[in-house]
Order: C-alpha cells, then structure tokens, then sequence
C-alpha cells in the first residue's frame, strides 16, 4: 500500500492545479488545502479573540475600573464569546482536521462536494469578518453577550444586528460542512470499509453532523426572528411587543446545548486515535466509544432546558432536564474508562501528542464533573451564571476541546506539513500552558461558588484574591500558548523531514507519504480488518 | 467525475439526492423553529389566534393551496418526462409550474397589499394596540409566509435555469440529478405550504 | 443503496395522487365550517400530515429509495416532535 | 461556601459535598491510573504491547456503576431543590422589582424599599418583577437564585436564620451597569425588624413628585444622580439653566440649559454631548417618552434647583 519510495512524489503542497500561486490556494478544491486554510484563518481569530480574553482579565485584576469602562467591558466578553464559540470551536476541528483527514481515513480522494467544501469556507469567512467587524463599525461593540438573551438584545443601540448575521453565516456554514460529511462518510468509503471498520475520528464527526445539521438550523430561525424584531417589529420574544423572552431562551438553547457537542465529539475523536497509537494496542471498546458518541448526540439533544432552571421554567421540566442531563454524563465516563484502559498493558511512548491527550483527560473530567454540579438542580441554583460556569466551560471548552485540539496538532503536524517540530520545546510549551491554564480558571470555581456573578464587569473586594491569581494565569497561559504556536510555526517550513509513519500508526493517513499527494492515494486502498489493528502486518515499519 | 460510465453516473446521483435530502431537513427545522413558536403562542391565545385566523381570506389560502399543489405534480410529472427523453413536454411542464407559481405570488402579493391597506403591516400603530395575541398572529403570519415566499422565489429561479439547461443538454434523460433536486426543493416548499395552509388560514 | 436501474413514475400515478392531494384540502377545508372546538387542531394537523406524507411518498419518491433516506426522513420527524413536545410540556406545568 | 443563613442552604450544601466527594475520588483515581500506566507500561522497557480488543463485563460495569452514581447526585439534586417551589401559606409577601439597574423591594401600600430588610426565621415569599429587561435576583447566603423576566410572574421563598447583612446580586446579564445592581438583604430580630417596618411606614407616607417617579420608573437615575454626584451621566441637580459645554457636529459650543436643550438631550442623546461624558451611551427616548412625560420631567429638574 505505501508508495513514498516512487521517486515521483509530489506532495498536496506542491501540486499545481488550475491556478497558480496565491490563486491556487483562495480557489482550490482539495479538501487538505481547504482544511490549511480554515488552519490559517482560525489561527488569526482566535488571537484577535484571545487577546480580548487577557484584556478582560487585565481589566478584572481590580476592582472598579482599571484600563476600560464597563461598555467596552461588555462588548469584549460577547465578542470573545462569540468569536470563540461560533468562529472557532465549532468550526475548528471538524473544518481542519476534519476536512484534512477524513477523507484519508476513510479512503477517499476528496470530500462528496469538494465545491461545496470551498463555498462554506467563505461563508466561514464572511461570517467571521462580520463578526469581528460588529466590533467597530457603527453604534459600538455589540454588548448582549454570545446568548443574545431577548429582550436586552432587542433594545440595545449597539451593532447587535451585524453579530447575529455573523452568526447566522457561521451557522449555514457549519450546516453544509455537516452535510458534506455525512454524505462523504455515506458514499465515499473504500472497498471493505464497512461502518464497523471505519476509524473512530470519523465516527464522531458522523455523530457531530447531524448535529450541525440538524440543531443549527433553529438558531437560524432564532437569530431570523431576532433580526425581525429589531428592524420590523415584529413581536416574537420581546415583551414590549407581546412576545415571550423565556420561549426565546428554550430556543436558543435548543441549538446550543447540542452545539457543546459540537464542539467536544471532534476532540474526543481525536484523542481516541491517539491512545491506541502511542500505546501500539487496539483501541479498548470500539463499539462502545462509537455508540457513545452517537448517543452523546442523541440525548444531548433533550438536555437544553438545563441552561434555564432559574427562568422560572416549571418544576416538573426542571425536573426532567436534570434527568436527562445526568444521563447524558454517562456515555462521557464510558470513554473516559475505554481511553485509559485502552493504555493498560500497552507499549507506551511519551511523546507530546500523548501529553496532550492525556491532560485532555485530567481537563475535561473537571469540565465534566463541575458539569455535574450544574447539572443537579439545587446547585445549579447557587452557581448559574457565576464564574463557576465560567470555569466549567473554560474548562471543558479550552480544556477538553483546546488541548484535544493541540493534542491533534501535534499529532498530525508530521503528516500536514512533512516536517516534525522540537519536541523539547513542545514540553516547555505544554508545561506553562498546563500551570497556566489551571492557575488562570481553578480560582474562578472558588469564587465563583462564594457568589461572584459573571458578565461583571466590577465586583465586591472580596473577590479579588481569586481574580487576581486569575489574571497571573492568564498571563502564564499566554506564555505558553507563545512557545507552543512559535515552535509549530517555526517548524512547518525548517523542521527536520517527517517520516511517513513517525508514530507508527495503522490508520489510513499513515500508509501514505507525508505531506500526503493532492490525490491522497495512488490507488483506492483495499479494508480487509479492523482499523486498530496493531498485528504484525507490513506497514508497521 | 472524469469516466462517464452508467455506473459512476448513478453513484453521482444517489451522492447528490442524498445530499440534497439532508438539506432539506434543515430547512424542514429552519421552518420547524416558527412552527414551535406558532405551537407555543397558539396554545396560549388560541381565541385571539382564532379571531386572527378569521381575518385572512381563506378563499385565496385555497386557492394557492390548490396552485401549490398541482404544482407540485407538474415537476414531478416534468422528471418522468426527461427520464422518458421528451424534452420538450418536460419544458412545457416546467413551465405550467413556474406560471402556477408566478399565480400563487400574485395572490399572495394581493393578499398583503390588501393587509397593508388596513394598516396591518409589522410594526403599524394598528398592529401594535390589537390584543396580545392577535399582534403574534399576525406577526407569525408575517414572518411565516414571507419566509416561504422567499423559497418560493428560490424555487422558480431553480426551475428557470432547469429550462435552459434542458435546452442546452445538461439535463437529459442520462443526466438529470439537477432536475431532481430542483423538484425536491419545490415539493418542500409545497410541504411547508401544507402545513402552513390549515395553521394561519383554517384552524377555529 | 438501491442498485439497479432508476423507477420511473408514470403521468396517471402522478395525476391520482395530485387527486388525492386535493379531495383531502377540501376534506380540511370542510371540516373548518363545523365548530370542533379542540378538535379542529388535530383534525386539520392529521389531515396536514397524511398530505405531507403522500407528497414525501410518491411526488417526492421516498417510496422507491433506500431504507436509509426512509429511516432518515422519519427519524427527523420524530426528533422534531420530541422537541415541540418537551417545550410544549414545560408550558403546560407551569 | 459553606455559610448558609437559610433553611435552603443546607441541602444545596448537601448535594455540593456529594458531587465533589464523588469527583474528587474519581478524578485523583484516574489520574493516577493514567500515571501508573505511563510508567509502567512504558516503551522503554521494552516489553510487546498486548493486544486485547476490550471487555464486555467492564464495559458494563463502568455504565452501570456511573449510572447508578448519576442518579444519585440526581437524587441529592432534587432533594435539595424540591423545597424551594413549595412556599408555606403563611409567608410574607414582598413585591421585588428588578429594573436597569437597581433592586426595589416593595412591601405593599406605596412602601419602597432600597435594601430587602426582612425579620429572622420567618418565611418570606418575593415574587419577583421586571420593569425592563432580564434580571435575576440572587442572594448567596441564601443558595437562592431565580430570574426577574418582564412580563411573567416568577418568585422565590426562604427563611433567613441568621440575623446579619447579606449581599443581593443580580446575575443575569441587564447591560452597562449590570455589575452595579447591587442590594442588601438585612436580617433583623423580630423587635428592631417592627421598629424598623414603623419608621419606613411614616416615612414612606411622603408622595413623591410625578417627575421623580418618571425618570426612576424610566431608568434615568441608573445614570442621573439627584444628589450631585456624577455616575454614568452628569447629575441631574443644579442642571436646569446652567450653561453647558457640549460638543456639537464636533467643535464645542456653550448653551444654555433650557426646556428645549432638556427635550433635545432626551430625544436625540448624542447631537450634544456634554464635554467629559462619552457618545453613545444615552439611547433616545422618543419611543418611550411622550410629549407630556418630557415636560413633567423638566419641571421636575427645575424643582431640583430651586432647593440651592
Ligand atoms: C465543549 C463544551 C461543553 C461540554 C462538553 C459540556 C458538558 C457538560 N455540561 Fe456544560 N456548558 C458549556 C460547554 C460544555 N458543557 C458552556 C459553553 C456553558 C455555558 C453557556 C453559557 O451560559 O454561556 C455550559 C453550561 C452548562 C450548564 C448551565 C450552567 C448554568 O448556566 O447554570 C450546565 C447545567 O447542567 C452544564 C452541564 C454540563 C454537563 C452535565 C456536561 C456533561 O456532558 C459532562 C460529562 C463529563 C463527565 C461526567 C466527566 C468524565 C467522566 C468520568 C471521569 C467518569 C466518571 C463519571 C461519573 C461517575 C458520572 N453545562
Ligand atoms: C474556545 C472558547 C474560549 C477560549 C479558548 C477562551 C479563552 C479565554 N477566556 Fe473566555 N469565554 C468564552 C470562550 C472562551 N474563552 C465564552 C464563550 C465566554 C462567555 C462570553 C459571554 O459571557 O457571553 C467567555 C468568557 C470569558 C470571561 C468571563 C467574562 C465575564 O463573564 O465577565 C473571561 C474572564 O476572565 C474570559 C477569559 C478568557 C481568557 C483569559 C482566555 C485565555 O485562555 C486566552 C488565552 C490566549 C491567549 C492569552 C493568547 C495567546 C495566544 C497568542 C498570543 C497567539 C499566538 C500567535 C498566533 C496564534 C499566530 N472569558
Ligand atoms: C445609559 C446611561 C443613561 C441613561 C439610562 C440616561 N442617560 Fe441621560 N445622559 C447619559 C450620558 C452619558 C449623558 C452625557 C452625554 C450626552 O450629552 O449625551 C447624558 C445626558 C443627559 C442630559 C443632558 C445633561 C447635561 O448635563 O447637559 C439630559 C437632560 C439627560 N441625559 C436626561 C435623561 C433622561 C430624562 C433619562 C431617562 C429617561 C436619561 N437621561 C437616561 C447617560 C444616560
Ligand atoms: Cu440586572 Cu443584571
Ligand atoms: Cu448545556
């Protein structure tokens, strides 16, 4: 099956399609171009959103006002809030290492609609731009926060109106990346690759597209309405114009409770292939790890309402919710336990991609069990809309899905780029992203129980031990991100040549030449076993 | 895409349907928002819903419901045409569509003005001191049909450029996934119509 | 998928079902003149749905395709109805 | 954290320990588990990887032993919460009105309330209103929390047990001020609660000038003081017939205070800005205030001056 020996090798980067240059990039239709590109553009607003993260906490080391006011304060956090949400996790892991690998994984040459691919790549970027535009065109930073939570988000002066269409674009885009997956997983699998022998990475995208495809759409309609209120009056939420703001909130929330798995399913995906991969064993559980992502999807569709218990909801829903939300705990600890068992009795090689998985782990159990607490009716009520939720998806968001996201860079940085970077640095960079990041959120849980709301932009002295550790984090963190991307980027075009295969690795993406051809195989490849098949056939060279 | 065997053609179709069947569940769920808000505003006022429902004209609703329909049928019949090679019956049938949908505008075009001439629009003074429930009638009313008078328009540019690619040879009988789908989306906006019909027009 | 060669529909089945489609509107229609009260709802909902369901089946030809497009479109049915049901319950309690 | 003054705190604080005993455990437990098998498992000792595919037996202990745990903290959960919707008949009935950005507490016949001043170990119901937009009233000490939505009627009970001063927040975002929208819930014994209840009751007979309750009722002393000191806006007193520095079209031009400048201010905020205050932060009131509550209002400003 491998062919790097051809001398004749001419990897994705190289190839010359129809147009040239610069050109070739903003018009390809390669799906691995297409993945680099949402890569670069990700990148780019993730800083723009992350310094206004370290800003808010410069903001926040004191009480009262320190560098801005308190209307500057609240357009930063619904910016970065929604730059974070809607422009980058959603997107970013299905749209990168999706589009890269997925077709790889599973044997195909490119996605089922390569042009369609291309398409919503510029609404992502349309949608991103008119996001970070909403900044500072016109009547100021919106200041809704990312839930746009009617009726203040229906009055204030502030350019709501652009950060909605944003995130409508965002929202379209997101759909027809779905939909492009799920058809490509349906119709383009190599010969042999049954469902059942499909690798685990695209199994939860499967179960991550539906769920764009069929959660995304009423936030659509929401924001719609929302936009329809504002210009034309319509009453639909607004209680000046007869309509109801809780039944806003359940729609909201309709979409963006299943979104949250939107976010982590792809994180989770990528560090089930990195466990059996550095431990040279099959992965534990295989069915259980894919039918707990579907069922991940499916439940946790039912589970929105427990962003509401204090919106005066009925007792019996709350009730309901918090059943639900319980349950939908459990397919989370069933791969919790498959992952690391999948390690016991393994050949296990400590190299960054592992570290990163493996704090992923540490990480989203706290995410997960603060869930937990949020998730049972009666403390809900005590940290709803304190920093404890702050804490809780920072955690899981930045925790779960951003070191699953680094864990995957580091992972597949070999393969995207045919180079490897400095492992010695990668440590460094993991070292103050790790301190950092828990210094920086830990203290946010304690305050946050003691009662110090979010969204505020000033609060009580007797908070600011915590907020003030906090910020120290922040900068930590900072310092950490810094080595890490540095080294990445330093690497991609000086580090040393990548082997094909430098983790041996069974998977699809590593029998071929690293950086792959822009057909990804010179010949379909024949599926004749199981994906994690770690027996002593020819590829583990 | 390159080798234009029978075979690869066929795989290239069910790839496509499947596609556009997945894009038309979320617009099933686009619509499916309004259709939760409708639920939850028409449980709770259902007697001003009904008095609204009272003020629209349920001749005309008919009448588009009887357009929409027949419709509905001519794009279907339109694909067995170009499946049986008479291209020019398909163009015909494509046409009797567009015209049914072009009356079906017209009637809804009518319809508002005559809204607007009671001063009946979104946002209006009339509109605004109706009773609660009237004022989310109508402006569900609003929203609803003017949303799915968008994918009507939609649908007819769709149905147009089928015209000329029948013309030109890019749909054919070997080749008519574009056909299909075009009459998927039609019937869509025909379902959504279906249910639209008896929730604004005929529930008392 | 289904392989094989594609079903073609023929003009009379297309004209039956479009007779169908509008004996059940002026079922719906005339239903309305009589106060059901309560009912009137369900009766124009299950009269709605058997039409959606007609035109998915035939118009739409559901009845000839995979069983994957069958359990597909039924499955988002059913998600949908499970939504409007939890929202509409917790109105309901309060 | 643990410092409740309420009869809710205590099962809150329950099902708290609860969920952290449990993630405690399984956290530090798997943590180590990972660590353990790092070492011991590792590359360099060189041993073959074994190749087992998983185990039906644990899979089903660990869906089964989580599940059981679920329903558990479950349990606790709604333990703790389930008292918190039935309020006793005998509670005393308070009115708390949520609006930009301040807390009212209303305790019937006009009486009006800053603070939420409240004896100890009686149970008191709020029912819970907003003038504007979302609110969400939210006392700590209590563990209790619930959201001031226009135009529903939403409410929270409790019985304070521990006289002393607690903070009221509010946490639900409402816009610039939201972290501002501050109050204070002070626990009385029985005795200085009733003395307390007769001074605010004779003092409360006092009417208020219609303009006051127009611009409190709109908003406008969220950023208007009326006793001189500056908050968002500049202070209401000593306005009226003052000459102001304001900038217009961008140059600064003096003018004077009059009714017609005090219209113009209200209705198209950001023509004229007065120097040392920011664009963009006042809204227009044109759909809000009609012609007469405009008037009321600059009536009312001049009133404010004439007590220097
Ligand atoms: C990636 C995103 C992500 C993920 C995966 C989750 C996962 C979970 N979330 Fe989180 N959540 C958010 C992102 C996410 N959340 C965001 C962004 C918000 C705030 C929105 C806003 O208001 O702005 C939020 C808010 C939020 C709330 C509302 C808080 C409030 O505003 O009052 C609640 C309440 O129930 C909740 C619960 C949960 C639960 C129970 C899980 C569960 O899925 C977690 C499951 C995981 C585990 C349980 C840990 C692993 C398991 C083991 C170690 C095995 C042992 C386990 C047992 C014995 C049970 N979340
Ligand atoms: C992906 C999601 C994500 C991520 C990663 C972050 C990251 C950070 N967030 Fe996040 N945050 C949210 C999602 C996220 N946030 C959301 C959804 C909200 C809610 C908004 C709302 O209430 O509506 C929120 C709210 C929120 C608040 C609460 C505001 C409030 O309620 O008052 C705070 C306060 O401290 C905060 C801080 C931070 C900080 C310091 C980081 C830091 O971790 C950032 C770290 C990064 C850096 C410090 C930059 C370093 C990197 C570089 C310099 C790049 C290097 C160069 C290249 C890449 C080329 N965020
Ligand atoms: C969000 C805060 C905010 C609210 C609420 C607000 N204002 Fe203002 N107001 C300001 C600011 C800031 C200025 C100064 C800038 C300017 O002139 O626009 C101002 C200026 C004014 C002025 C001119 C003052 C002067 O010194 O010349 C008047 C009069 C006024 N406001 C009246 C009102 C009235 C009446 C209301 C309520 C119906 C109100 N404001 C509500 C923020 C606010
Ligand atoms: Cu009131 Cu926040
Ligand atoms: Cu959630």
């Amino acid at each position: 099956m491998s062919n790097s020996e051809t001398g004749t090798h001419v990897s994705y980067l190289e190839h010359e399609g129809k147009y040239k240059g610069l050109l070739g990039w903003l018009l390809t239709t390669d799906h691995k171009k297409i993945g680099l590109l949402y890569l670069y553009c990700i990148i780019v607003f993730f800083f723009v959103a992350a310094i206004l993260g370290i800003l808010m906490r410069v903001e926040l080391i004191a009480p009262g006002q320190t560098i801005m006011g308190a209307q500057t304060y609240n357009g930063m956090f619904t910016i970065h809030g929604i730059i974070m949400i809607f422009v980058i996790v959603i997107p970013a892991l299905p749209a990168i290492f999706g589009n890269f690998f997925l077709p790889i994984m599973i044997g195909a040459k490119d996605v089922a609609f390569p042009k369609l691919n291309l398409f919503s790549f510029y609404l992502f970027l349309i949608g991103a731009i008119f996001g970070v535009l909403s900044q500072f065109i016109g009547g100021g930073a919106p200041d809704t926060g990312w839930t746009f939570y009617v009726p203040y988000s229906s009055q204030s002066s502030t350019n709501v109106i652009y950060a909605l269409i944003a995130a409508f674009i965002l929202g379209f885009s997101s759909i027809l990346t779905g939909l492009n997956f799920i058809v490509t997983m349906h119709r383009m699998r190599a010969p042999g690759m049954g469902w059942f022998r499909m690798p685990l990475f695209p199994w939860s995208l499967y179960a991550t597209a539906w769920i764009q495809v069929l959660a995304t759409p009423i936030v659509g309609i929401t924001l719609l309405m929302v936009i329809a209120e504002r210009v034309l009056k319509i009453g639909f939420f607004d209680p000046a114009l007869g309509g109801d703001p809780v039944l806003f909130q359940h729609l909201f929330w309709i979409y963006s409770h299943p979104a949250v798995y939107i976010m982590i399913l792809p994180g989770m995906g990528i560090v089930t292939e990195i466990f059996p991969t550095f431990s040279q064993k099959p992965i534990f559980g295989y069915t259980a790890i894919l039918f707990s992502s579907l069922a991940i999807a499916f439940v946790g569709y039912f589970v929105w309402g427990h962003h509401m218990y204090t919106a005066g909801i009925s007792t019996g829903s709350r009730w309901f919710f918090s059943f639900l939300t319980f349950l939908v705990a459990v397919p989370s600890a069933i791969k919790v336990f498959n992952w690391v068992s999948t390690l016991y009795g393994g050949s296990i090689e400590m190299r960054p991609p592992l570290l990163y998985a493996i704090s992923f782990i540490f990480l989203f159990m706290i995410g997960g069990f603060t869930g937990l607490t949020l998730g049972s009716v009666a403390t809900d009520i005590q940290v709803h809309d304190t920093a404890f939720v702050v804490a809780h998806f920072h955690y899981i968001i930045f925790g779960g899905m951003g070191f699953a996201f680094f864990a995957g860079m580091h992972y597949w940085f070999p393969k995207i780029f045919g180079r490897m970077y400095n492992d010695k640095l990668a440590y460094i960079g993991w070292g103050f992203l790790f301190t950092g990041f828990n210094v920086l959120y830990f203290p946010q849980f304690i305050i946050g129980l003691q009662g110090m709301p979010r969204r505020y932009f000033d609060y009580l002295p007797q908070f600011q031990t915590g907020q003030v550790i906090s910020t120290i984090g922040g900068f930590i963190l900072f310092t950490g991100l810094i080595i890490m991307v540095g080294n990445l980027v330093y690497h991609a075009k000086r580090g040393a040549i990548a082997p094909a295969n430098p983790w041996k690795g069974v998977t699809l993406e590593w029998q071929i030449p690293s950086p792959p051809s822009h057909e990804n195989f010179d010949e379909i490849p024949e599926i004749n076993h199981a994906p994690y098949f770690f027996g002593n056939t020819s590829e583990n060279k | 895409m390159s080798t234009h065997s029978i075979h690869s053609e066929q795989i290239e179709s069910e790839t496509g349907k499947l596609g556009m069947w997945i894009f038309l569940l979320t617009e099933l769920f686009l619509f499916g928002g309004l259709f939760l808000v409708y639920a939850v505003f028409r449980a709770q006022y259902s007697e001003a819903f009904h008095a609204g429902a009272e003020e629209l004209n349920a001749f005309i609703g008919t009448l588009n419901t009887v357009f929409l329909l027949v419709s509905s049928m001519t794009v279907a019949m339109a694909i067995t045409a170009i499946q049986k090679d008479k291209k020019n019956l398909a163009i015909f049938l494509i046409l009797v569509t567009l015209i049914l949908a072009g009356l079906f505008m017209m009637n809804k075009y009518f319809e508002w003005s005559h809204k607007f001439e009671f001063k009946l629009y979104p946002g209006s003074e009339v509109l605004k001191n109706l009773p609660r429930g009237e004022l989310l009638f109508f402006g569900l009313y609003f929203m609803m049909t003017g949303l799915h008078a968008i994918h009507v328009l939609i649908g007819m540019t769709l149905l147009a450029i089928n015209i000329f690619k029948i013309k030109n040879g890019e749909v054919s009988s070997k080749h008519y996934l574009h056909l299909e789908n075009t009459g998927l989306y039609w019937h869509l906006v025909d379902l959504i119509w279906i249910f639209l019909f008896p929730l604004l027009y005929l529930i008392t | 998928m289904k392989n094989g060669d594609t079903h073609i529909s023929s003009f009379t089945s297309h004209a039956i079902v479009l007779i169908v489609l509008l004996a059940l509107t002026f079922l719906s229609v005339s239903v309305t003149g009589y106060q059901l009260g309560a009912f009137s709802v369900t009766i124009a909902l299950a009269i709605a749905s058997v039409k959606v369901a007609t035109v998915i089946l035939n118009f739409m030809h559901v009845k000839h395709e995979s069983l994957f497009i069958k359990l597909m479109i039924s499955g988002v049915f059913i998600l949908y109805a499970l939504v409007i049901i939890i929202t509409f319950i917790d109105y309901q309690l309060r | 954290m643990f410092s409740g003054a309420s009869n809710l705190a205590e099962g809150v604080d329950k099902a708290f320990l609860f969920i952290f005993t449990i993630a405690a455990i399984f956290i530090i437990g798997i943590t180590a588990f990972m660590i353990w098998t790092v070492i011991h498992f590792s590359r360099k000792k060189g041993k073959a990887p074994m190749q087992f595919t998983g185990n039906v037996i644990a899979e089903i202990i660990w869906t089964g032993v989580p599940l059981v745990i679920v329903m558990v903290m479950f349990y606790f959960g709604w333990h703790g919460f389930a008292p918190m919707r039935n309020v006793p008949a005998d509670a005393m009935k308070i009115t708390a009105i949520g609006r930009m950005w301040q807390w009212e507490f209303d305790y019937g016949n006009g009486m009006k309330s800053k603070d939420l001043v409240l004896p100890v170990n009686k149970a008191v119901r709020l029912d819970l209103k907003s003038e504007d937009v979302n609110h969400s009233l939210f006392i700590p000490a209590f563990r209790v929390k619930e959201d001031v939505i226009p135009g529903y009627s939403n409410y929270m009970w409790f019985i304070p047990t521990i006289v002393g001063d607690y903070e009221i927040l509010c946490t639900e975002y409402c816009g610039l001020l939201h972290s501002s929208m501050l109050a204070k819930a002070r626990i009385k014994e029985q005795a200085d609660y009733d003395k307390w209840f007769a001074d605010f009751k004779s003092e409360a007979v006092k009417p208020e000038p219609d303009g006051y309750l127009l611009i409190r009722n709109t908003g406008c002393i969220a950023c208007h003081s009326i006793d001189g000191t500056k908050l968002v806006g500049p202070s209401f007193t000593g306005l009226y017939g003052s000459s102001r520095v304001v900038v217009k079209n961008g140059s600064e031009v003096t003018v004077i205070a009059d009714e017609n400048y005090i219209k113009n201010s209200i209705l198209n905020p950001d023509l004229e800005i007065v120097t040392g205050f920011n664009k963009g932060l006042m809204k227009s009131y044109q759909e809000i205030l009609k012609e007469a509550d405009i008037k009321t209002i600059a009536d009312y400003l001049k009133t404010l001056n004439e007590g220097k």
